[in-house]
């Protein structure tokens, strides 16, 4: 299942874990699916130079991103064959502990998910136009860099 | 030839600004980029890309009139 | 955080959307965490020779399978970077579309999870001594065979 | 020597009990194999791995009067 128009992957603030489940419950239904594979990135408490991150502030340029989020998963349908695929990122703030990313993708069978899923994961990090601020407790920041 | 320049997280930071319009001579990327160096000297030290009308070009991409963003290393996850 | 006793690894049926939330929710406190890599295992209705699979009901050797599970889990925490690893197996009765299978690993860094979770993975399924008996709508059965 | 035997998945089926304690002479896996097929001959078409204390072991293994169990094929997940 391919959309042809760009969805919007951005959510306002952390990804609930409420939504996480809910959305694993919707997938009950699609009984040709065998394996789920979920990647959720959650922000990390990071100490630099003494201070520690509060929270990360996300900003996006939503149009490219949103493009760009499309193209991974019209890649990804054709490169593997996957029942569904689901993107979810945050934009705006997302305290230390909470969830930023959810990638959560279904086949009939365990291989291509495992494949599928970092495939995904990794063209997020590279090619997706979103940008992290580090906040750290006494309300400096610095600019996120992903490794 | 009027553009919409678009600016992303620490470069917007540099420039103080999100978005603003430049009329510009129909010329290339690399021409853009010597005249936004001279408004904001802050940018000099900035690793960014390009992108006109959301997608990526070099030094040598002419200007076309649609929308050109400078987006600093992407951090998303 | 490595136990060196080994857990009950199996719950009775299905394992729930809810309990999968819930098993998220409670990792919001682990701020060293950046990345969760889950894996769900999901019955699949699958039509042999015009019959359709209603249901997989689960036996195991319990005793050796738990202490498998706790091998399996003291070798990834060996080999990998894990803040925790969790493993859910169902036994008894579990319905096409629900989940049989949950395997959560989370380490500060997600190249290490996608490792883990595919080594975990396929370790359960070539070493725990765990018997599908995939049921059909008729009520007739055949024995359930890994790929 | 008092062995128990447990059963397990399709070979529960074939020999229709889960569990038995069978008294058997100190002697190999294979040994006890043999006793096992002439008492239940629908074994002999079937795949399966044998565990003593929860340890695969192979036929020229001992009986050491641990726990035996008759494994099928693994279909966990």
């Amino acid at each position: 299942m391919t959309d042809k128009k760009p969805k919007n992957v951005f959510q306002d603030g952390a990804i609930s874990s409420e939504f996480i489940g809910n959305s694993i419950y919707k997938h009950q239904t699609k009984t040709s699916i065998g394996a789920h594979n979920i990647f959720l990135g959650q922000v990390r408490a990071d100490v630099i130079e003494g201070k520690t991150v509060a929270a990360i502030e996300y900003t996006a340029y939503e149009a490219m991103a949103n493009t760009k989020f499309h193209d991974i998963r019209e890649t990804a349908f054709e490169k593997f064959e996957l029942t569904c695929m689901h993107i979810y990122h945050s934009l705006g703030t997302v305290k230390a502990g909470e969830i930023c990313l959810f990638v959560f993708v279904s086949s009939p069978r365990r291989k291509v998910v495992f494949e599928a899923l970092e495939f995904i994961v990794e063209a997020i990090k590279a090619d997706v136009p979103v940008f992290g601020k580090e906040i750290f407790e006494d309300e400096s920041h610095q600019w996120k860099v992903n490794s | 030839m009027l553009i919409t320049i678009k600016y992303f997280g620490q470069i917007a930071e540099a420039t103080q600004t999100q978005e603003e319009q430049l009329d510009l001579p129909q010329h290339s990327i690399g021409d853009l980029l010597t005249v936004l160096y001279s408004k904001y000297s802050a940018l000099q030290l900035k690793d960014f890309k390009i992108a006109q009308n959301q997608k990526l070009v070099g030094l040598d991409t002419l200007l076309t009139g649609e929308d050109i963003a400078l987006l600093p290393p992407f951090s998303g996850g």
